[in-house]
């Protein structure tokens, strides 16, 4: 043992629990929302995430149980299954989250060595391969009761006289963006659609607000910084304002894409990923700012209804990138640029 | 009262001073024998300046500096020099250093005191080897030579660390709430020396008694003593530095650059004591903590054998090692047997109660928490990734050398990792890699030169060859040509002297020529001898006849002295292309020189035969056979004289013969 | 047809035109200096001890670059030097023959002064130099000098030269590379 | 022949080919058709053979001129070559096969700017004799359509779950009867991700681990002692 002989007792799986501790309110309102199906769900993602971590584990040859124990692999399929639909398909959560732990995490060296965050690698593996399966999401305390969406999950069957419509539907973002398309009218007559509720979805706007709730709770516990996700959120309404100001009749409101979608669930508990985002404050800043554009650009001018994970992949992608320019010049010393500017 | 800057990061560890700083420093028993390191202080250890068995006196200096960035060493006690060689030492290393032992005799005599009274007058030079052989250093974890430090005698700020950051060490809170007065002395020799137009004394606000102390003691004196808060590391000179005067002070800079220096209170304590009491640096304060029946503070002469400071303070038996320094930067001490060193400021009692072991590492999750508390805004989590990956020059480029080592990044570090130690490791590989390079650039140069010079002194050998063989060439017709060539020449000169008309051509003898040639002069001369003979018994006997006969004798030996000399050239001309051509392809220049010089020779040799056939006697030149050429000079001198006496003879005969025949 | 010829006259033109320009630029900007013999030269250690074959490091370095030599045949560089070499020149690392060097610790030659009779034939044999001394005097190793190469090991007629190894002092300590339980652990 | 008291460069060369220097998975040569048109196994396996019948011919005309080549434009000189025989290639399927041509699309005058053509010509063909040549670039394009082929069917089977769709693109008629449908075609199944360029890089990926594999293991066997073998043998 060297020095410091002292450390502050804050260890790797508190972080995790802490974060774990933060989506449990979301959880609950969903769950109030739209059944057990969710719950399912969670457990199905967690079940497979554990047994990918330990199998991938032995196979690397590193000791199982610490690294079972520190949370990651749970918050990762937390994640995955909260921005998945809930009445996916079991298997869809399965591959998803074996994408996710193997792909997305084991393969590039496990816990802390991931260069793109695992849960958006396996939402995006199963939104590319599975367009169709993806769009079943449920409506609010909609017709199934908690039999019906078990069955509906592991085998399919739906309840005699009920259609898939009759059960899912499309989310607001992806309903505006199909109807836009087909030329449909100005927003706020597609604002009276079923789905929507005061802002954005009915019943999804509320599982948003438990997102912010369980940040909030991360930020005044010092687990995540605010820069990413304030960086993020100004990122979606720098360009959502003035493209709205333009064309309100075109553009849905700034208000709508802040807590649409996986909006505030990637802002408080994606970009906040240590492991694949940048280190540095400012870093956080353009990382978080770029998060942000790019959902925007995606959601509205993209092939997909929702972009969170897209977004975070391919700032993921510049994370190196942005860490080495934003690395903060040492005590006393001037940017790094000094000695280049020296001898010019 | 100037307005506090804040240094980036820190930490809040727990202090546990609580521990140690509630009594008074208290001076434990003298051990029986002392083992005072030589290598104390930055730079060159001191070289020890007395023998083994030698008496010594306390504060007698026993070791003396070495070069300029060094101090001296001094006994800590009266006693007997018993060892001076490797011992124990306060170094994580464990390895050995030189160190004196003295066994104490345990009467604690002092030599007399030699202060530096004057020192307002001093110059700084003076003062400067002053204190170097005093001792002094700083006190407060380099042991830089504080000579060195007082070198500036302008300062826009003197900073006084009396900030103490790290956990369990109270030794300077102990020394500045009893010893201010001198303390303020010591800033006092500072300020006077350096001049700062501001002092400023930086105490962190745990520590409110010493606050007081010092205030009290800084009355009217114009030094400013300010409380700054508590935060890890505020105790670094940079950090300090920054706090009080908003400075950032990078690496590489000195500090005296950007007009502020900074001194440890214990320092400015031991600076005093040398300077007004004449008393070397032979003790300090020690903090002595952790896992004791009696902690506290005490004042420990160099060299005490740590085993014997926890002994007294009662080390628990359930310890499990002791820490050197504080918690945050000090290190296991590999053995109880070593010394207090002038850097020794704390000694830990571990156990697993005040030091629980650390959860197992797991990665890094890139959490920057590190960076976030690190205080020489660094990002330590890049640092130990390349570190890790033995990326050495890229942690370098990251700024690896600006590490102070606090060991704040590691204190929060979720992952538990141990950063500092990836940082020591990297830190020592380059300067090991820069030592090897260093090394390696100075061995290719040695041997560059060393070729170079091999080349050099061959080429002037080759010259000076050159040089030796000019005046003497040879033909390399002959085995050994040198020797030919002298001999020829040695020939040719011998002929020289006798000839007299040299225009004449004539040609080189040579073999079955000349050996016939020889034997013909041979005959010639036996019969110029007879005929000599003959004509002298006629001229007595019956001078007539006897002339007339003498006289065509030596006409006969004339005219076959002519025939020998004519087959003589007649081989010559034929052998004397043939000796130079073959010189030619060996040694191109040279055999040109030779062919010529050859064709002088030769010339030489000619006109010598021809003079030798005008004077009837051929041998000298035609004898000159290279197998026989000694005797051949013999015989061709002997010849020219048997010749000469022969044409003489001759001579006379024929005037006789005339004055005869005149009669 | 006229349209195949035409083609045809069009790419033959364009093939000689870029074949012109490729031919210029290949004379024109052809790299001159040969600098991969000097960071070839200053990865090897310098020891100049001639265990390469080569009489020197340099020498050795440009046989190297030159294609004439194997990278594995510097001892004293280690198994790390042919990493290095390995990595600059672009080649597969290539461990040392079987049995062809035994890892020896950093040396230092030292003199047994009683014993050294003054023959300056290690002076003579030391290739950086290191060894001072004059005919019928004592000879001395200078020890910060010495690289260790051995050379002057035969030429002794008295055997009073020795490889001593040097050392860890406090000053050349090295802080060892941390160990982390968890990665010590492998199944 | 002269080789042929020597069998060893011929072996050689084949064994580089297909296996020790394999265009797909070891020179990693060619990647832009080898992602691109690996969805199938015909797809490979097309492109696959007439990148090799470019890399056969074009080694062969390439060691036919090496001597008249001169060096500073040999660079164009190959390309011409093989163009021309990518232009003859790319004609003769737009002729004979002209569906699946259509498939193939761009990515047949690509094989011109095929690197493995390129490479083998510049490292190889110049420094060798015809016959060599052409050996190595029959089986530099044999390792490269084996690639493709296992690449095509892994992506085929893991994505539409079926194996040699699109036979009647090469053979006619009767390849519809080559179809296999893995996956009743009933469950509709499909994976996409496979199919996407994605899926090509991890296919890929993982046919480079396992060849790698392979070798660690025969490596690693080779350097065994025998007592290892015996064990076994006993056990």
């Amino acid at each position: 043992m060297h020095a410091p002989y002292i450390a502050r007792p804050s260890t790797v799986s508190v972080i995790m629990l802490k974060v774990l501790l933060a989506l449990l309110p979301a959880i609950a309102v969903s769950v109030w929302f739209y059944g057990i199906a969710l719950l399912v769900q969670l457990s199905l993602a967690s079940a497979t995430a554990l047994l990918a971590e330990a199998a991938m584990l032995r196979l690397r040859g590193v000791p199982v149980a610490p690294f079972l124990k520190d949370g990651s692999a749970l918050l990762t399929a937390w994640l995955l299954a909260l921005s998945m639909p809930a009445l996916g398909a079991w298997w869809l959560i399965v591959v998803a989250t074996l994408f996710a732990i193997v792909v997305g995490k084991q393969l590039y060296g496990g816990l802390g060595n991931n260069p793109f965050n695992p849960a958006m690698v396996g939402f995006a593996v199963a939104m590319v391969s599975f367009p169709a399966q993806m769009a079943h999401w449920g409506m609010p305390h909609g017709p199934l009761d908690s039999a019906a969406q078990l069955a509906w999950i592991f085998s399919r069957e739906l309840p005699a006289g009920l259609s898939l419509d009759a059960i899912s539907m499309a989310t607001p973002l992806d309903y505006l963006k199909t109807q836009l398309l087909l030329g449909g009218s100005d927003i706020a007559s597609l604002k009276q659609a079923p789905m929507f509720g005061h802002i954005a979805g009915v019943g999804s706007e509320w599982v948003a607000l438990a997102y912010l709730g369980g940040g909030l709770f991360l930020l005044q516990q010092r687990v995540i910084s605010y820069q990413a996700p304030l960086a993020m959120l100004a990122g979606l309404t720098a360009l959502a304002v003035p493209l709205w100001l333009w064309q309100p009749a075109h553009y849905v409101d700034p208000l709508f894409h802040l807590v649409a979608g996986a909006t505030l669930l990637a802002a408080f508990f994606i970009v906040t990923d240590p492991v694949s985002g940048p280190t540095s404050a400012r870093g956080k800043l353009i990382f978080g700012f770029g998060v942000g554009l790019l959902i925007y650009v995606i959601r509205v001018f993209g092939g997909y209804p929702d972009a969170a994970a897209f977004a975070v992949l391919l700032m993921n992608i510049a994370v190196p990138l942005i860490d080495q320019l934003t690395r903060p010049p040492a005590f006393g010393k001037r940017k790094r640029t000094k000695k280049a500017g020296q001898h010019a | 009262m100037s307005a506090l800057f804040r240094f980036h990061g820190g930490i809040h560890p727990p202090e546990f001073k609580a521990l140690s700083n509630g009594t008074p420093i208290a001076t434990p028993p003298l051990p029986a024998r002392f083992a005072v390191p030589l290598s104390q202080h930055l730079g060159n250890p001191a070289k020890a300046c007395v023998a083994l068995g030698e008496r010594v006196l306390a504060g007698q200096r026993i070791g003396d500096a070495d070069g300029r960035i060094s101090a001296a060493v001094h006994a800590p006690t009266s006693g007997v020099v018993s060892a001076i060689g490797p011992h124990a030492v306060a170094h994580p290393s464990g390895l050995l250093q030189d160190c004196i032992v003295i066994d104490s005799d345990g009467l604690d005599n002092w030599c007399a005191p030699s202060p530096l009274p004057n020192w307002q007058d001093a110059g700084d030079d003076e003062i400067r080897t002053f204190l170097r052989d005093m001792g002094v250093v700083g006190q407060g974890g380099a042991v830089f030579p504080t000579s060195l430090k007082l070198g500036v005698n302008t300062l826009e700020q003197l900073i006084v660390n009396g900030a103490e950051c790290e956990p369990f060490i109270s030794c300077d809170d102990r020394l500045m709430r009893e010893r201010a007065g001198e303390i303020v002395d010591g800033i006092r020799i500072a300020a006077q020396l350096m001049r700062p137009r501001t002092v400023l004394i930086g105490i962190e606000d745990n520590k409110p008694e010493a606050i007081t102390a010092m205030r009290a003691a800084c009355a009217g004196s114009g030094f400013e003593v300010v409380a700054i808060p508590t935060l890890y590391p505020s105790g670094g000179a940079k950090q300090l530095i920054r706090i009080l005067t908003g400075k950032k002070v990078p690496h590489g800079v000195r500090a005296t650059d950007m007009g502020v220096q900074c001194f440890n209170v214990g320092t400015l304590y031991s600076l005093k004591r040398a300077m007004m009491d004449g008393e070397p640096v032979i003790s300090r304060i020690l903090t002595l903590s952790g896992d004791l029946a009696r902690p506290g503070n005490i004042e420990a002469r160099i060299g005490t054998p740590f085993a014997h400071l926890l002994a007294w303070a009662g080390i628990q038996p359930d310890s499990e090692g002791v820490i050197m320094g504080g918690p945050m930067m000090g290190f296991d001490l590999p053995s109880l047997e070593a010394g207090v060193s002038k850097a020794s400021n704390c000694l830990i009692a571990k156990s697993r109660a005040l030091f629980p072991p650390r959860p197992p590492a797991l990665p890094c999750i890139r959490c920057g928490e590190c960076a976030s508390v690190c205080p020489a805004e660094l990002q330590p989590m890049d640092l130990y990734w390349f570190a890790k990956a033995k990326d050495l020059g890229r942690a370098q480029e990251a700024d690896l050398f600006d590490c102070i080592e606090c060991g704040a990044c590691s204190y929060v570090c979720p992952s538990q990792l141990p950063l500092v130690d990836f940082y020591k490791f990297a830190k020592d590989e380059i300067w090991a890699a820069e030592r090897d390079k260093k090394a390696a650039d100075r061995a290719r140069m040695r041997h560059d030169f060393r070729q170079l010079r091999l080349e050099r002194d061959k080429a002037e050998k080759a010259q000076r060859l050159a040089a030796r063989a000019t005046p003497a060439p040879a033909s390399s017709a002959a085995p050994d040509p040198d020797k030919a060539a002298a001999i020829r020449a040695a020939m040719a000169r011998a002929a020289e002297k006798k000839a007299e008309d040299s225009h004449a051509p004539a040609k080189t003898p040579l073999s079955d020529d000349a050996k016939r040639a020889a034997i013909e002069a041979a005959m010639t001369r036996a019969a110029a001898n007879k005929a000599a003979r003959e004509s002298a018994v006629s001229t007595a006997a019956a001078p007539g006849d006897e002339a007339k006969r003498a006289a065509i004798e030596a006409a006969m030996a004339r005219a076959a002295a002519r025939k020998a000399a004519q087959g003589a050239a007649a081989g010559a001309e034929a052998g004397a292309t043939p000796v130079a051509m073959p010189a030619s392809p060996s040694q191109p220049k040279p055999a040109i020189d030779d062919a010529k010089r050859a064709a002088i020779e030769a010339a030489m040799a000619r006109a010598a035969a021809r003079k030798a056939e005008q004077g009837v006697e051929v041998g000298a030149a035609s004898a000159a056979m290279p197998s026989q050429a000694k005797p051949a000079i013999d015989d061709a001198k002997r010849a020219a004289i048997e010749a000469a006496m022969a044409r003489a003879a001759a001579k006379k005969a024929e005037r006789d013969a005339a004055q005869k025949g005149d009669n | 047809m006229s349209g195949f010829l035409t083609a045809l006259a069009i790419m033959a033109a364009l093939a000689i035109l870029l074949g012109a320009i490729l031919g210029f630029a290949s004379v024109r900007f052809r790299v001159e200096a040969d600098p991969l013999v000097d960071k070839i030269d200053a990865i090897l250690p310098q020891t100049q001890c001639g265990q390469c074959s080569f009489p020197g490091c340099r020498p050795y370095a440009e046989a190297i670059a030159g294609g004439e030599a194997d990278i594995n045949q510097c001892p004293p560089g280690g198994e790390d030097g042919i990493r290095k070499l390995a990595e600059l020149l672009g080649v597969d690392f290539k461990p040392f023959d079987e049995g062809a060097i035994e890892v020896k610790p950093k040396s230092v030659a030292l003199i047994d002064e009683t014993t050294c009779i003054g023959c300056t034939l290690c002076i003579q044999a030391c290739p950086v130099d290191a060894i001072v001394g004059a005919a019928k005097q004592m000879h001395t190793i200078i020890a910060s000098e010495c690289t260790g190469c051995e050379l002057c090991l035969p030429p002794c007629p008295v055997d009073c030269i020795q490889m001593v190894p040097v050392g860890t002092t406090v000053a050349n300590w090295k802080w060892s590379y941390p160990v982390i339980p968890i990665k010590a652990v492998k199944a | 022949m002269e080789a042929n008291t020597d069998a060893r460069p011929w072996r050689d060369i084949v064994h580089n080919g297909l296996w020790k220097q394999n265009a797909g998975v070891v020179q990693l040569l060619g990647l832009c058709p080898v992602l691109a048109v690996s969805t199938s196994v015909v797809n490979g396996v097309s492109l696959g053979l007439a990148t090799t019948l470019v890399t056969t011919v074009s080694g062969a005309a390439v060691a036919t001129f090496r001597h008249t080549i001169p060096n500073e434009i040999r660079n164009p000189v190959f390309i011409m070559l093989i163009a021309a025989l990518v232009t003859c290639v790319d004609l003769a399927m737009n002729a004979w096969m002209h569906s699946l041509y259509l498939v193939l699309g761009i990515f047949i005058p690509l094989i011109t700017t095929n690197c493995i053509v390129m490479a083998r010509a510049e490292a190889y063909a110049s420094r060798n004799t015809v016959p060599e040549a052409a050996l190595d670039g029959l089986m530099m394009g044999l390792g490269l359509t084996g690639v493709l082929g296992i690449l095509g069917g892994m992506r085929e089977l893991i994505g539409r779950g079926t194996l040699f769709s699109g036979a009647e693109l090469v053979l006619g008629d009767i390849g519809h009867a080559l179809v296999l449908h893995v996956v009743p075609p009933a469950f509709n199944y499909q994976f996409l991700l496979a199919l996407l360029p994605p899926g090509a890089f991890f296919g890929l990926a993982l046919l480079i681990a396992g060849k790698n594999y392979l070798d660690a293991r025969a490596r690693k066997r080779a350097s065994l002692p025998a007592a290892t073998d015996n064990e076994t043998v006993s056990a």
